[in-house]
């Protein structure tokens, strides 16, 4: 809810290096409740485009239904937005995506969306390796149809009904790891020091970028006794992974302290900083990063940051050998065959 | 043997071939229906298949004739019965007079007893395994051996088997040879043991013109090619997966880029028909053209997404390749019974634009038109063909395309007109009157014309409201697009002589419907009109005003077209008379003249009471 | 001011309520409402809420009439202006001679200058500041203050709003106190500052006999606890999840087992509505009582299952609580716009069950009834409520319940029947004559009974087959059960005089078509007919027969239940003039009443010739 | 194609202990392509079922749509049977479990149906722990539809058209883990000694039981290229966990040289009998499992047997408390309030 605009104006008030200020990447006005998680997620996304320069006309943004499905309308005004039926933001993005690769597609969705009904979308779209970022803003429940449990309610896990869940939480980012998501990452929306970077790496990811947003839904889960509550989650982050993000090797100005850092680059030679406590970490194995999930888990913790990362990741246009040109750019001449092949091709049928 | 009655004619009758599937009769089976075309004589042939793999009993129908009647005529003349596990019941099916073709490598069981029929045995596995050894080549072998003893049979020019041989074998030059060694073996067994049996033939004719054999799904799918569709997300089903193949097929042999060896075209196999509209969906939204095919269950499967794309107006372009209903039904056998599920497809108020093609150059053209219209009105449009048409060969004229022909991609805005506009656009704002507003394309101008698409309640302006009046502006307008929609899809054909009967049918059913007309004309006065797609232009409305009986011809048992016709054009249903057929099989022409001389009789004597008459083809 | 336009009446008036969602105003102005009930005089409230869960604009309309008329009138009477975001547009929508009511802490801006109106100003944010310093007291007594001033106001019975503060907080009696003291404040202001203001006035009587206030989603919740349904299967979804919540409350209530705690009930939250659907066939196949509820987009998610229990002959138990479609529409507003979609719904021949409740204790009664019926007729039945019906509180009769009624379960063979089964059973053999053929439950019986359910096509021992004429055997005998069905579902409710003209109605159109026929006859002979259900019995016939023009009231575009009707009964649809109501609100009798009127009078001139009328409520 | 049923008769063709011959376990003949593997997992089912003594008609089967979806119309012809839609076996299996908790539940399902359409509702049953034996028919490939790539044809692998997958394979067997299936096993269609015991075991484990069972389609994809032909998979089998299954402790009569074999107790008592080169693993850590799995992948080699069980599963009953008696049994005396109750419940809504 920002029935009015607060006045508060993010300092950069001033242009990026694509002459565009911060309030170009502003949408309209929140209609959600106030102290929702997924507003903090939506100004992260803000923050990340302004701060990569991107131009918000060649975004695409698209989701499915519920109030994170409805969060798109408020970032990104000028990028056109596609709220599409519940659980297939998957399907939409990838044929938009098959139509012009050379979006930025942006596809936020929820935990009901993803984890109930979306399922089998979200595991197949990751399978194709579709070159988008994915965001799941995972509050653990149904927030616009008034809270009940979703499938990411972890067990034993109670909102404002008072009612613990039976059943075992989906993991979404276990989910990609196994799927072959190129980048897996958890976050929380109260950290947009963690969030805002590593949307940026999402970004500049090749192929498919997942990010699991643990992001509380202040009217029906953020009780005490839930584990998608701010309280429960801030007392259990196990921060992993924690990363600078670096456009540009040339701009690696920060001065890391020698071993406190490592760096791993993306295919567009942007970096990622891994900050002290990730650098042991393999990020490049899946099967540590299951393990870790794993270990963390046990522990009653969530672990965040960067979990998986690929540097190799390829995307669907590459494995099915797709030409260069935007597919909804070809024009008749490319790709009708004419008149004049038909001869031959009536004569075959006779 | 004298005494029985003996079926002869030149140039007119329907032999059955029935196989085993997944056996290799196919090819052989088509190399003779192909022979008939190439001798310039009419043919049309059906395939009758099981919805499994391998093992169960599958027919090839194939009905020659001299007039160009090219739908199923009932009744068969001649059995080629090479089924152990069906060959009773083909020896039964058999019209008196028939010829009973079997392999008389065994005795016929003292149930053969049939007294009215003519035998005829041609040992085909003693043939076969004399000749070879190889278990494979045996089987591939016996099939082609029948063939060369129906060219005797049938008195049919035996070159055009052989030049058939060499066309087929073109790249593989060493199987021309034992090919016709086999045909051979037929044909000279058959001259040898059964000279003079068989009064039917097969002439050479020029009848033919130019024109070409083609399934409906291959039309289908480079009429997709033809059209610019660059993306196709889809879902394997019955009758429907030969329409991708096509349009793969196609696309590369004609979107490869020479250079790079990449494609100009995406097809993805999506993971469910969900998925698969999904896809489509975003990519239309997107500014490609893109389209899927299914069959009824996934039309069911996909009714969300048309009314999303119904109420957010983004073009779709489905197939639906319709088979016999409800639930997974009959999967290999044809139907016209989804016209109301694809028709109003979605919950809340939705119609959308559908397409009846009757043969395979409609298929092409249909398609290419779809996309235009789907494009125009920024809506779904499905292209209703079925099993029948979509998986047999079809006679039909040659495929043209008009190089002058540009696609109509409706109205989008680019960059200058968005750059031109003086007044404020509105996404949903009907400018021009025809309920059409102006779309623009996701990256099209770094300032203007960006929007956001919902399945949820929006003004002129693409913004999210609840206010009811904008709401009901929304829905209202969307009527006015449907009146646009009637004088853009396709016009009906109409043969009119200003009679007082008319008859009305829709696609596949045309074929049995002409022969009925012709037999039913010699003695009534009959109008017809033949429609093509839903919404109805004027001209349906007009035909069906001018007759006082109408005839309605369907595949279906809810007479679901006549349901559109009433609906839509409030129109009263008393003067309309179904003839419905529901067994899944290509509607007759013997079936349509029973019911339509039946009621003709009735009416004759008092005024209809009996509406409807459902029944199975004879 | 007195030469103002001054409304004023007795028991006759339509208040509306302007607030914030999320502010505690539900049960102030439930409170408001509720009081007007026990004061004996009947009432109909509405919420008209956002598709969001905090901070945007809400309404609460309250009309208040002694002659019993429940549905929307149209037109605002008290305008109890609270959100500032809405206030200038509540403002100008209050009717010329209507009360503004309104928080003066601040000051009216002087664009509030309307000069026909009367304005009362209660300082609401000051009377709570300076009473209450915790932030959530203020909230909430701040709605209660504006109660207690137009108790006040309306000239109401003070001890009712105190009595039921005492009823509603009888477990936290400390909060009984400070209620009644907010009540009190305003009470008290109100009678200080805006003495003999109004002239609408509240006034005890006894007209509201034994009936109660409930929604419609509580009763079809308790339905389905009577009917003793033990599975339920569902998917969140505005308007249905209210259905599910008041099945879970009652179950608890009545079906817990008292030693172990355990449940005699199964309520899954599936994964979506296509797991729903499937959680229901599966639990009917195999002998439970079993229902699901969703919306229109569920309906459209559970069309391929539907296809699949209809022909496949599995009861199913479904409610739409219909909302604005088409797709997302307007998730919170009303509509009855999915006819089509539920009667047909799914590929190929299909047709379905509909029941169309139009109170509380109509959903109850349906609800057993659909059970019944799905039992019965081992087919779908859908109970077609909407959110008007299903979330709003609605003034209706008691429920009851006669203990003698045993449900019909149906033709299902137990143990015994079959051990003394004499001929050889089929599951879809029609041994009756109804086209109702028996079912068996698994595990029934170590012998004999077991069949295979399946979708595709079946002969009359439930054994698979792609014979055509079996296929059509079985499609035939779904009409002569379906005949059956005609006989079974509720008959249509009809009160006629022999006039010559008819008005239908059906569901939450009720409460207006009565008022609005209450209306008309005072200048035309009109008959009145409310259909219950599909198919239709041949009353509905009959009484379309009977009347040579018919009004048919509809809450969507495209006049669906004349689709229907014109469909199944072979009517001529240009004896229907359709008025059709689709901005999303319940429709009103002031809609009613010009629509009507305005055809009837063009009728008086010439024959009929615009046949349709749409528009959004008053 | 079994057109003429073999007159091949299992050796046992005397009675079990319940009193059925193996006859009263079969089905209708089989309509399937000779040789298709799933013809044999239809008889591992029937030799099961008959070795464990249950009475055919406390059975139900159900299916989705596919070759694999057909097979219960060619076992257990005493036994109810319920051919559904694409997908769909397993919210179809919920609610019949829902309805009557005294069946055995034997879902079969192909790789199409579960991998594709059908994996929300193959990821939701296993996450609510349906007390039910899930068997997918895995060859890869959409049989029926005449051999399209299923979402488990591994990448590189090419069928009949002998096109390569560009796909990475979606994994049953460790979505099942993931998901929280109480019981994941591997096995070839065309190793009875191993399929047998572990349909055994997946019927006596209480709540979900997955079988993932490689099962050649002899038609569209059994060719050299394809890592689902016979050939292939035999070649590159990894046993782990071969066991036998003992149904009672008593009958325990075969002598286990000391070292060679471990057992695990079932909740009825039943044992599994883990056979040397399985009593290593730990099989009841989901972790180590899912590290096997991909160690074994990482060879290229398929890993089948047990790979996981978890002694102490639960079920959804258990977890939803229903009473004892199934739900379809209740008298409308146990299930109706009648009458008496209305009063006050009316006199609450005045
Ligand atoms: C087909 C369909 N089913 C159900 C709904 C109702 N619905 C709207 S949002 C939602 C769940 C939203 O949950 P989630 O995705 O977690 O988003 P959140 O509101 O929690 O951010 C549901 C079930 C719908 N719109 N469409
Ligand atoms: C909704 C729907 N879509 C598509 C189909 C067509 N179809 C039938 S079986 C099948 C795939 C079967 O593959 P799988 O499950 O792997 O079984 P297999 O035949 O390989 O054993 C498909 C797509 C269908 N019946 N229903
Ligand atoms: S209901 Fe929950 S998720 Fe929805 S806007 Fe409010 S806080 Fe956010
Ligand atoms: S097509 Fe393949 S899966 Fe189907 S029956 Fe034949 S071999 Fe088996
Ligand atoms: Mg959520
Ligand atoms: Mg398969």
């Amino acid at each position: 809810m920002t029935y009015v605009r607060p006045n508060f104006r993010h300092p950069e008030s001033h242009r990026n290096a694509a002459g565009y200020s911060i309030k170009q990447y502003e949408g309209a006005l929140s209609t959600l409740c106030a102290g929702c998680g997924h507003d903090s997620i939506s100004a992260a996304i803000i923050k990340s485009c302004f701060d990569l320069n991107l131009a918000p006309h060649k975004i695409a943004k698209i989701s499915g239904i519920g109030c994170s499905s409805k969060t798109p309308t408020y970032f990104l005004g000028k990028a056109h937005g596609f709220n599409s039926v519940h659980g297939r933001m998957p399907s939409v993005t990838t044929g938009a995506n098959m139509a012009n690769k050379d979006l930025l597609y942006l596809g936020v969705s929820g935990d009901g969306d993803s984890a109930s009904i979306g399922l089998g979308q979200f595991a197949h779209v990751i399978r194709r390796q579709l070159n988008m970022v994915y965001i799941v803003m995972n509050n653990g429940c149904y927030g616009l149809t008034k809270g009940q449990d979703s499938a990411t309610a972890d067990q034993g896990s109670a909102g404002k009904r008072g009612v613990a869940s039976v059943f075992d939480s989906i993991d979404l980012c276990q989910m990609a790891l196994q799927l072959g998501a190129g980048l897996v990452a958890r976050c929380f929306s109260g950290d947009k020091k963690q969030l805002i970077p590593i949307i940026k790496a999402a970004i500049k990811q090749r192929g498919f970028a997942f990010i699991d947003v643990i992001s509380p839904c202040v009217t029906f889960n953020n009780t005490p006794t839930s584990t998608k509550g701010y309280e429960w989650v801030r007392d259990h982050l196990e921060a992993s992974g924690t990363i600078d993000f670096i456009p540009d090797k040339t701009e690696i100005t920060v001065d890391y302290p020698p071993g406190s850092s490592r760096a791993v680059t993306l295919h567009d030679g942007s970096q990622l900083h891994l900050q002290k406590n990730a650098q042991d970490y393999d990020l490049a194995s899946r099967k540590a990063a299951m393990n870790r999930i794993e270990t963390v888990k046990e522990k009653h913790k969530i672990l965040t940051g960067l979990i998986y990362h690929n540097p190799d990741a390829t995307d669907t246009h590459e494995k099915i050998q797709t030409v260069d040109t935007a597919l909804n750019a070809l024009s008749q001449d490319q790709l009708c065959p004419g008149s004049e092949v038909l001869a031959e091709l009536n004569a075959q049928l006779r | 043997m004298t005494h029985i009655k003996t079926l002869s004619a030149t140039n007119d009758c329907v032999i059955r071939f029935a196989n085993v599937n997944g056996s290799g009769s196919a090819s052989a089976n088509n190399l003779f229906s192909k022979a008939v075309f190439r001798l310039g004589v009419p043919v049309s042939a059906k395939n009758i298949f099981p919805s499994n793999i391998q093992g169960l009993p599958t027919w090839f129908e194939v009905r020659v004739n001299e007039h160009g009647y090219l739908g199923r005529r009932g009744g068969y003349d001649f059995m080629v019965a090479v089924n152990g596990q069906t060959m009773h019941k083909d020896y039964q099916e058999l019209l008196p007079g028939g010829y009973f073709f079997y392999d008389s490598s065994k005795r016929l069981p003292d149930s053969y007893d049939r007294s009215d029929i003519h035998l005829i045995g041609v040992p085909l596995t003693d043939i076969t395994n004399s000749h070879y050894s190889d278990p494979r080549q045996r089987q591939i072998f016996k099939n082609i051996i029948y063939v060369g003893a129906l060219a005797y049979l049938l008195d049919m020019d035996f070159s055009v088997f052989e030049d058939s041989i060499k066309t087929m074998f073109a790249k593989k030059t060493k199987l021309i040879a034992p090919n016709i060694q086999a045909l051979r073996l037929g044909f000279d067994y058959a001259e040898e043991h059964h000279r003079d049996v068989c009064q039917l033939n097969i002439h050479r004719r020029d009848l033919n013109g130019d024109q070409i054999l083609m399934e409906g799904n291959a039309a289908a799918g480079l009429g997709a090619v033809y059209a610019g569709a660059t993306v196709a997300g889809w879902y394997p089903i019955t009758p429907l997966t030969s329409v991708i193949e096509a349009f793969e097929r196609y696309c590369r042999a004609y979107r490869v880029d020479q250079k790079s060896g990449r494609h100009k075209f995406a097809i993805l196999q999506a993971e469910d028909e969900l998925a698969a509209i999904g896809m489509v969906i975003g990519a239309s939204w997107n500014g490609a053209r893109a389209f899927t095919a299914t069959s009824g269950p996934g039309v069911s499967l996909m009714s969300e997404f048309l009314g999303l794309a119904y109420f957010a107006e983004i073009p779709v372009m489905l197939m639906d390749i319709q088979r016999t209903g409800p639930s997974t039904g009959m999967p290999t056998r044809t139907q016209q019974s989804d016209l109301i599920s694809a028709a109003y497809a979605s919950h809340g108020d939705t119609k959308h634009v559908l397409l009846f093609p009757s043969n395979p150059k409609e298929c092409f053209e249909m398609t290419v038109t779809g996309f235009d219209l789907a494009d125009r009105l920024q809506t779904p449009v499905i292209l209703m063909s079925d099993l029948d048409l979509g998986m047999n060969v079809h006679q039909c004229d040659p495929i043209e395309w008009d190089d002058n022909r540009v696609y109509d991609r409706g109205k989008v805005l680019d960059e200058q007109q968005l750059n031109d506009l003086s007044e404020r656009w509105g996404r949903y704002l009907d400018v021009d009157g025809d309920g059409i507003p102006y779309r623009t394309i996701p990256g099209t101008h770094p300032e203007k014309g960006a929007f956001f698409t919902r399945g949820s309640s929006h003004d002129e302006y693409a913004a999210y409201t609840e206010d009811g009046m904008a709401y009901a502006r929304g829905m209202t307008r969307l009527l006015v697009k449907w009146d646009t929609a009637k004088t853009l899809v396709p016009a009906a054909e109409i043969d009119s002589a200003k009679a007082d009967i008319g008859v009305i049918y829709y696609g596949t059913s045309a074929y049995s419907a002409q022969e009925a007309l012709d037999q039913l004309r010699r003695h009534h006065s009959i109008d017809a009109m033949r429609i093509k797609a839903f919404p109805f232009g004027e001209e349906v409305a007009a035909f069906i005003e001018q007759h006082s009986i109408i005839f309605l011809i369907e595949q279906n048992r809810d007479a679901q077209m006549k349901t559109l016709l009433v609906n839509e054009l409030t129109i009263d249903p008393n003067i309309i008379i179904s003839v419905l057929n529901i067994d899944g099989m290509p509607i007759t022409a013997e079936f349509l003249v029973t019911e339509i001389q039946y009621h003709l009789d009735q009416l004759a004597v008092h005024n209809p009471d009996n509406q409807q008459s459902t029944g199975g083809a004879a």
